[in-house]
């Protein structure tokens, strides 16, 4: 798991594109799940988000990451799993997130996905500062 | 002579992203009573991570100067 | 729902990249779910499977996903779903279906998509006729 | 005369997609029984759907010229 999990900027359509086909030749997969978070463009007192600037202790983050990852493959029996995260400026509409889970059949593909992903936002020190344009910024946090 | 890491809302605070501290005392409630009274941080403001684990504040740790020490703000990933 | 379901041929990955850019300008949405089927290169009596050819009634299956989509609508709170599946020949290693969930927050998006999967499975009308190279072929069956 | 459709492993065994039947009766159990021996197709070879909707074989329905008939072979979409 040497893997390069922080993406500089957004994630784009495209880097999807060439993860999902760079998996066409294992023909021992038959299901794929993805999950995209993308920026939304919520209010505070009136004030709308325009990004969110990510920011994480990247040595706990790699560390916390493989052992989801570890655990994610120890509990499903999963082909192939990729997990990828913005770090810096991602705006509103934009991809800040990438959870890619392949497994043989499908049933297992969607609690996988959302295993890894609650366990990112609850365990992964990322932070994130909601800028709402000229008009300042409030820092985000998990519920 | 400790190294204490800031990350998020907490290194804007402190405007630090780490600092070596001269503390009194090895124990994280000695070090953590300095930095709250020196950045005005509340309880619960914050998280810390030794080693690269969350701890549990209700245990008094005791630090050693190898210890990697970060104070977290909540996190925000996905 | 006068959009178009089924494609001829394989689903390519461009074509998944180019679903997810047309949803940024929608800053509503904040996670999406996206699962893929992929054909399997499965065993049969010492033969392989190359490919799948799939052929679908086509009325009865549109009308079908229309229920499906509503079902979905009103069970989940989704701001978009959109369906595609393959007819035609779909080689081993290629995607032959796609569904495209996006919500508000992430909590519902992972069983939404579980449930129009398993529907579409159980209640639409798609044949797959799966071929072993030179060696024949025979029919797909939906567990 | 009822319209039949064929579709799928169904459609390969009748050699056709869809043929005009001259039925002695217009209930389904009795059209089954013709095209079963026709096709030499056995019971839970196929599903039938009227009106693009699958229907409970257990109840003799009574088809009109204007029904859609439909002889599928198991799904197998996704």
């Amino acid at each position: 798991m040497s893997k390069k999990v922080f993406i500089e900027g957004a994630i784009s359509p495209q880097f999807v594109a060439d993860s999902i086909a760079k998996h066409q030749s294992k023909t021992n997969i038959g299901a794929h799940n993805i999950f995209l978070g993308q920026v939304r463009e919520d209010e505070a007192e009136g004030k709308k988000v325009t990004a969110i600037e990510f920011s994480c202790y990247e040595t706990m983050a790699e560390k916390k990451i493989a052992e989801i990852r570890e655990d994610a493959f120890a509990k499903f029996d999963l082909i192939c799993m990729h997990i990828y995260h913005s770090i810096g400026i991602v705006e509103v509409g934009q991809l800040c997130i990438f959870v890619f889970v392949s497994t043989a059949h499908r049933p297992q593909v969607y609690d996988a996905t959302e295993y890894i992903v609650n366990r990112i936002k609850k365990e992964v020190p990322l932070f994130g500062k909601e800028h709402f344009g000229e008009e300042g910024f409030q820092w985000k946090r998990n519920a | 002579m400790l190294t204490i890491h800031y990350f998020g809302e907490i290194a804007e605070k402190t405007g630090l992203t780490s600092e070596k501290l001269h503390s009194q005392g090895q124990h994280i409630s000695t070090v953590l009573a300095e930095l709250q009274k020196k950045y005005a941080l509340e309880n619960g403001e914050f998280q810390v991570a030794v080693n690269h684990e969350l701890i549990d504040l209700s245990q008094d740790l005791e630090l050693t100067e190898t210890d990697e020490i970060a104070l977290l703000s909540a996190f925000a990933g996905g």
